[in-house]
């Protein structure tokens, strides 16, 4: 099954080529490419939760180093959030493009599919090298959508993307691969890991800093201006690839390397662990500090998700129980949370044309659907009730106190104080004042296209439905560190 | 009585030599390459390889000194001063030399009977080659069957020489226009040649 | 004996380098090309000398059983060596009869300003 | 024109000798220096002269560029052509026992054949490529 | 007749010449080089296969035992070169028919095809051949060829480069000759084998090492390494398309493969690394090539030569492999020979595509070619993703034994500089690929897609790039048992 979760999307992409003529058929065929993507790797929840790890093996690439896949909880849990937000991204996007009346979007609907099979191989990869392939994959594929207005800005944003995702991922993470293979003659995940007792300890060190550094998609900085350099990018890829799926990516790598390459005894005993995890701190307050500064909402959105993933790497590299599970259930969460604001931001867009945060003063009286919705997302990243995103806050808190980190725990405080003015500013303004003299909000300005907004009610309500029932989500994660 | 034509020889070669780098008129420069390999040929006599040296003469003095003045009678035979100073290739040169003159300290004494080449693989070619070919000419022999395969391989080269020679020179001469259009440049330098092709 | 051998050795050796020095000095085409095969002749007599054998005859079988021949390998080597030389010199001779139709010379510095000014 | 008169006549006579000694050279290869490539050279050697003394276009008659285009391609099919004999009695590449009774007499059938194909060969691209260095030279001039 | 497989490897297409050039007709002559190509490949593979199957194969030709006649042998080294050489041969083929109608008159196409043919013999000759003087015959074979067929390009500037291929390649192969000489005056026998077992007891003199270095500066001379390669981008850029495609797979290969040879063979490698300390002079120099001419290739303005560039950048990286003389270095050196073949000819043959349609390879006329050109296109993107090195192509697997290579001996500095190569790649391949997919076409009538005849044999090795980078056990098995076949160790 898990072959078919990524051979699906491929399929559905070239399905969109073959109908680019035909806009309505094309669209149905995303449509229904997303549904049973969804349906597929649902399907995979029964045997999972039951404790089964389905696997299969594609090819042996060199000898003893396989292009394989395994499907187990932490990966299933990355997939089900993207192939469901494919969904309603996919909703979205069509709302979007066509109310922007954006070119190319053959080539759009293409490469987005692509790219979702990219995640998939990513979720599902069986070893090292396979999840290195797919996200090398990943970072090609959204090339071409980052890129896609094509003007001087997007390319050079292209450039910095390309730059930064390949340098790191060739450099550091392709070269801690090989070293691993070479340590432990295996690049399988497996539970508890395959490097303890391999190399001495510093080695091991070295090994994960460039693993953690070496996922630039995990935008721990200094290796994180890719992501706002992406936002030029239309809207729903922002929405679904860079606060969904390649971001996740990044994370989820760091979280497999941490679970089944050290595996957290190995992790929990290197001295760079804790170093690592303030550098993830950092991270987690300067993008706060600099979301501050941004008056582009995409922007501001961009450097809140930098920071909302440091808080994963940090749960990873806490090396414990309640941090890795902390760390998993903050990927589903965050991006629920992360694709709701998306969403509102690109409705406002297409709807308002806006784009600084300093000229949407009043507009929550015209568009109220979409800054409710904003703030309903606000809270979840926030980490409040009644929000999903405050269960996965109160794990990662669990997390630095068994770790005895007190000061990682304030960092974390500190942090959701700051989002907590740099998102909630926006609707509240939206709301409560009044529009700009030179604006003209009152006429003709109306809620985005019906796909669009259809698509925000949908992930504004599972993100608070993710505080009621986060039991799926909490038993994939607690699978993963009973295994 | 070797060693002295021998030491003449060699002598008169690296005058020869000499003079051929320093002189610019190009015919001359040819003429005594002509006569460097005539000389090399009677060195090849005096070392007991009349086949080489036939060859030689045959060769250098005879088809390579008519096509160097046929290319000259085309080109010109003025060499210009050199403009640069040959410091480099100085260097390279004396660093080459240096190296083959330290190699030659260990080299097995010149003309020693003892010598390996004259006790491993040759010494059949001179026992066995009267009855295994049955021809007196033992560098025949040699050439034409024990190493036949590289006559063989020597005949294609000289087929490959004529190949390149008749697509370079052969037929009507190449459009040159429109390589200008591809290169993105100019090519005065052909157009009169064009003109007189014709002529 | 020892002695000659050497200086055998060592003028051939200065040949080749006068052969090799004109090669990369020179600018002019032909002029290198002559210095090519100034070269390859000095190393065929590198080999010769080689072969050679004091006392020795031209390896042509004679009647008698005490004759002592040279020996004949590096003879055949640079048969075909020779040849090979001769090759180079003829398709090496004609890309100079066509760079002088393309460029008006075939001296190497004009020839880079030329293209340099393409 | 006069001095050319004495060229012709002496070119004329010389020529035939030239020929044969080619032939000597050729066939005496085996007790003496000389061989296929030698007098593959000296059969050249005599239309060049031939050339020079009466014009590239009497000698392109008389020896058709054709001809010795032909002839470079052939010699190379002639020797390798008996290594596929040998190889189709089935010896070894180029083994020439097999192409006699007596190994002594394949050797000698051999190497008889594969001269004939170097002198073929040579004769045919020497002359060609003479034609080619002279055809130029003389457009230009 | 299968016993002479071997020699009829060779015999063949040196047959296939003269008869080309017999047949006069530019269609006819093609003819025949496509029966001899492919032959040569069918060959090929019968002998890799039987090679893997039952070991060393020899072949003495004229009957005459070794080392008194000239001796083949084929080991799964020789034989996975010669399979990278009629590989390559057999697939450019195809190609040069309707590419070079474009770019070569018609009178010289069926002699085109003549010098073809020759010099893929003389590359198949020198690999099959166990023989160092047959090495050098060979040798002089391909080289003479090849100078007539890069001297057709269109550009004047085809024939200096050919000029200057010529003088250089000549003083390679003189120096080559030299080291020859001076191997048979210390040991008296020529072939390689024999010389083997006979070096040892003369290698403590100093005649044996200066033979050494005269074989391996005339060999990398012939391989292009930093600082010898000033002939190579030249003499790419200007050759005709096929011609570049088919000499930058094929050519220097052949010369590493000789390298190879004599370092691991002939020398040993006890003598070669641990007297020599070979080592200490090519591993700089191969960063060195990396490094700086992947730095230079992002600088050029016309995409042939930026190509000509990555390929000296891509001769350090097989050099660097054999420089660790460690199995696995040798193996990521064999597998980047067959790997780097691959992508140099597919991508030079896109570039082919490029100039058949636009009649020029500026990066700049490339604009737009994304669309109007899609196949073309698509095909130089897999090929530059290759030349970088992303999983799943062929690129990725030599840089993964590479990058092994380096950290077995801890030398991850080395592989840091490995990797870092790639990024350079980055640089300039996405400089082409956001020309073509990200500027706007000039005005006037867009080019049409290439005709299929170019690029169905493109897609070839596109496609190779892609099934070898996926499945590469068999390619990498067979590097690993060349490799340790060369190094001496198992079997």
């Amino acid at each position: 099954m898990a072959g078919v979760a990524i051979l699906l999307p491929v399929v559905g992409a070239f399905l969109v080529l073959a109908l680019g003529k035909w806009p309505n058929l094309r669209e149905t065929a995303t449509l229904v490419t997303a549904t049973s993507l969804f349906a597929v790797v649902y399907s995979l929840l029964g045997p999972v939760r039951a404790g089964e790890t389905p696997s299969l093996t594609l090819v042996e690439v060199v000898p003893g180093v396989t292009l394989g896949l395994e499907v187990e909880p932490l990966g299933l849990l990355f997939a089900l959030v993207a192939s469901f937000l494919w969904i309603v991204t996919s909703l979205y996007a069509i709302g979007y493009m066509r109310g922007h009346h954006e070119e190319n979007q053959t080539r759009f609907f293409f490469f987005f599919a692509v790219s979702i099979a990219g995640a998939m191989g990513v979720a599902f990869a069986g070893n090292l090298f396979t999840l290195f392939a797919f996200y090398e994959a990943l970072t090609l594929c959204t090339f071409p959508l980052v890129t896609h207005h094509q003007t001087d800005e997007a390319r050079k944003a292209g450039r910095v993307y390309l730059g930064i995702l390949l340098s790191t991922s060739v450099v550091f993470q392709l070269l801690a691969i090989i070293w691993t293979w070479q340590l432990a003659g295996t690049v399988d995940f497996v539970p508890g890991g395959i490097l303890a007792g391999t190399a001495s300890a510093g080695v091991l060190s070295a090994l994960l800093v460039l693993y953690v550094f070496g996922v630039g998609k995990a935008a721990v900085m200094p290796f994180h201006r890719w992501l706002p350099a992406a936002m030029v990018a239309p809207t729903p890829v922002s929405a679904l690839l860079h606060a969904v799926a390649v971001v996740k990516a990044g994370v989820f790598t760091v979280l497999k390397v941490s679970v089944y390459v050290f595996g957290v005894d190995l992790l929990g005993s290197l001295a760079a662990t804790p170093w690592l995890a303030w550098a993830a701190a950092t991270t987690i307050i300067l993008a706060s500090l600099v979301a501050f500064t941004k008056d582009n909402l995409k922007a501001r959105l961009a450097y809140s998700t930098i920071s909302q993933l440091s808080y994963i790497v940090l749960g990873a590299l806490l090396a414990n129980r309640w941090g890795i599970i902390g760390g998993g259930m903050h990927i589903a969460m965050h991006a629920f949370g992360k694709i709701t604001l998306f969403f509102a931001a690109g409705a406002i867009l297409v709807a308002a044309h806006e784009k600084d945060i300093s000229r949407m003063r009043g507009l929550g009286r015209t568009m109220p659907i979409t800054f409710g919705a904003f703030f309903i997302g606000s809270l979840s990243i926030i980490g409040v009730p009644p929000a999903g995103g405050s269960w996965s806050k109160w794990f990662l808190g669990l997390g630095t106190l068994e770790a005895g980190q007190l000061g990682l725990l304030a960092v974390l405080m500190v942090s959701s104080l700051l989002s907590l003015v740099y998102l909630l500013e926006i609707p509240v303004r939206a709301f409560f004042s009044a529009p700009p003299a030179d604006s003209h909000h009152g006429e003709g300005i109306h809620e985005a296209p019906w796909q669009s907004l259809a698509a925000i009610v949908i992930t504004a309500t599972a993100t608070l439905a993710l505080f009621v029932w986060p039991d799926a989500f909490y038993d994939l994660m607690t699978l993963v560190v009973e295994r | 009585m070797d060693a002295v034509i021998d030491i003449a020889l060699l002598a008169l070669l690296a005058v020869t030599a000499l003079a051929i780098l320093r002189m610019r008129n190009l015919f001359a420069a040819v003429m005594l390459s002509g006569i460097y390999s005539l000389l090399s040929a009677g060195i090849f006599t005096a070392l007991d390889a009349v086949d080489v040296a036939f060859t030689e003469a045959a060769v250098g003095a005879g088809i390579s000194t008519v096509l160097m003045l046929g290319t000259l009678a085309i080109v010109g035979h003025k060499e210009k001063k050199p403009a640069h100073t040959p410091l480099l290739p100085l260097f390279v040169v004396l660093v080459t030399g240096g190296a083959l003159v330290y190699g030659t300290l260990d080299m097995p004494p010149f003309g020693d009977p003892t010598n390996p080449v004259h006790h491993h693989v040759a010494p059949r070619y001179v026992e066995e080659s009267g009855h295994e070919i049955g021809i007196p000419n033992i560098v025949t022999s040699v050439l034409a069957s024990y190493r036949g395969y590289d006559t063989m391989g020597e005949t294609t080269v000289i087929f490959a020489a004529a190949v390149g020679v008749i697509l370079l020179l052969g037929g009507a001469r190449p459009a040159r226009v429109a390589a200008g259009e591809v290169s993105g440049g100019s090519e005065e330098g052909s157009e009169p040649l064009e003109e007189q092709s014709h002529g | 004996m020892r002695l000659l051998g050497l200086y055998n050795y060592w003028v051939v050796i200065v040949l080749m380098m006068v052969g090799f020095y004109t090669i990369i000095a020179r600018d002019n085409l032909v002029k290198k090309l002559i210095g090519l095969s100034i070269f390859q002749t000095s190393v065929f007599m590198l080999y010769i000398s080689m072969g050679r054998i004091h006392g020795g005859t031209a390896p042509i079988l004679m009647e008698g059983t005490d004759v002592v021949y040279s020996n004949p390998l590096p003879h055949v080597l640079i048969l075909t060596a020779i040849v090979v030389g001769v090759a180079t010199t003829a398709v090496g001779l004609s890309l100079v009869i066509r760079i002088n139709e393309a460029y008006g010379t075939v001296e190497e510095d004009e020839i880079h300003s030329q293209d340099e000014s393409l | 024109m006069d001095d050319r008169v004495i060229l012709r006549v002496g070119a004329k006579f010389l020529i035939p000798f030239i020929l044969l000694f080619a032939l000597y050279v050729q066939f005496h290869g085996d007790y003496g220096p000389g061989g296929g490539f030698q007098a593959g050279v000296i059969f050249a050697a005599a239309f060049v002269l031939y050339a020079l003394v009466y014009g590239l276009p009497n000698a392109e008659r008389a020896m058709p560029p054709r001809v010795v285009y032909i002839c470079s391609a052939l010699g190379v099919v002639i020797y390798a052509g008996v290594g596929v004999v040998t190889l189709l009695k089935g010896a070894n590449f180029l083994d020439y026992g097999v192409l006699a009774h007596d190994p002594e007499h394949g050797q000698h059938y051999g190497i008889l054949f594969v001269e004939l194909g170097v002198l073929t060969t040579v004769f045919g691209v020497m002359v060609t490529v003479f034609y080619a260095f002279a055809g130029r030279g003389r457009k230009d001039g | 007749m299968s016993a002479h497989l071997p020699v009829l490897l060779i015999v063949v297409p040196l047959l296939a010449a003269p008869l080309a050039a017999l047949v006069r007709h530019p269609r006819g002559s093609w003819v025949v080089a496509l029966g001899a190509s492919w032959w040569a490949l069918g060959v090929s593979i019968a002998l890799l296969m039987r090679v893997l199957a039952d070991g060393t194969i020899s072949y003495e030709i004229g009957g005459w035992a070794a080392p008194w006649g000239i001796e083949y042998r084929i080991d799964v080294a020789n034989a996975f070169v010669l399979l990278i050489v009629s590989g390559i041969g057999a697939v450019v083929t195809p190609y040069a028919r309707v590419s070079v109608e474009r770019e070569v008159e018609a009178a010289r196409i069926p002699l085109f095809h003549t010098a073809f043919i020759l010099c893929l013999t003389g590359l198949l000759g020198i690999a099959v051949t166990g023989d160092v003087f047959n090495v050098f015959v060979f040798l002089e074979i391909s080289s003479l060829s090849a100078y007539a067929l890069i001297a057709l390009g269109q550009d004047r500037r085809a024939l200096t480069s050919a000029y200057q291929y010529l003088v250089m390649g000549s003083v390679g192969a003189t120096f080559i000759v030299i080291g020859i000489g001076l191997l048979y005056v210390m040991t008296g026998t020529l072939n390689m084998a024999d010389l083997a077992v006979r070096l040892p007891e003369v290698a403590a003199t100093r005649t044996i090492p200066v033979a050494f270095a005269f074989l391996t500066v005339g060999i990398c001379l012939k391989l292009a390494l930093f600082p010898l390669h000033l002939w190579l981008p030249n003499a790419y850029t200007f050759a005709p398309s096929s011609v570049t495609a088919f000499i930058a797979s094929t050519a220097t290969k052949v010369a590493v493969y000789m390298l190879l040879r004599f370092f691991f063979t002939v020398f040993g490698a006890a003598f070669s690394f641990d007297v020599m300390q070979l080592d200490m002079v090519l591993m700089p120099l191969a960063l060195v090539a990396i490094v700086s001419m992947s730095l230079v290739a992002i600088y050029q303005q016309n995409a042939k030569r930026l190509l000509a560039y990555s390929s000296l950048a891509q001769i350090g990286y097989m050099i660097l492999g054999i420089s660790l003389a460690s199995v696995t270095g040798v193996t990521a050196g064999i597998l980047h020979l067959f790997n780097h073949a691959l992508m140099k000819g597919a991508l030079f043959m896109t570039l082919g595509c490029v100039m058949y349609r636009v009649g020029s390879v500026r990066v700049e006329a490339m604009a737009g070619l994304g669309k109007t050109m899609p196949w073309t296109m698509a095909a130089f993107v897999i090929g530059g993703l290759s030349l970088i090195g992303v999983p799943l192509t062929v690129g990725f697997v030599s840089k993964w034994y590479l990058v092994l290579a380096a950290l077995e001996q801890g030398l991850w500095p080395l592989a840091v500089v490995v990797l870092l190569g790639s990024l350079l790649a980055v640089m300039y391949v996405w400089k082409v690929v956001e020309v073509a997919y990200f500027q706007p076409p000039p005005d006037g009538d867009p080019p049409a897609e290439a005709p299929l005849s170019l690029l169905v044999p493109t897609w070839a090795l596109v496609v190779a790039n892609l099934y070898f980078g996926i499945d590469a056990k068999l390619t990498a098995g067979v590097a690993m048992r060349a490799a340790e076949a060369l190094l001496g160790v198992g079997q």
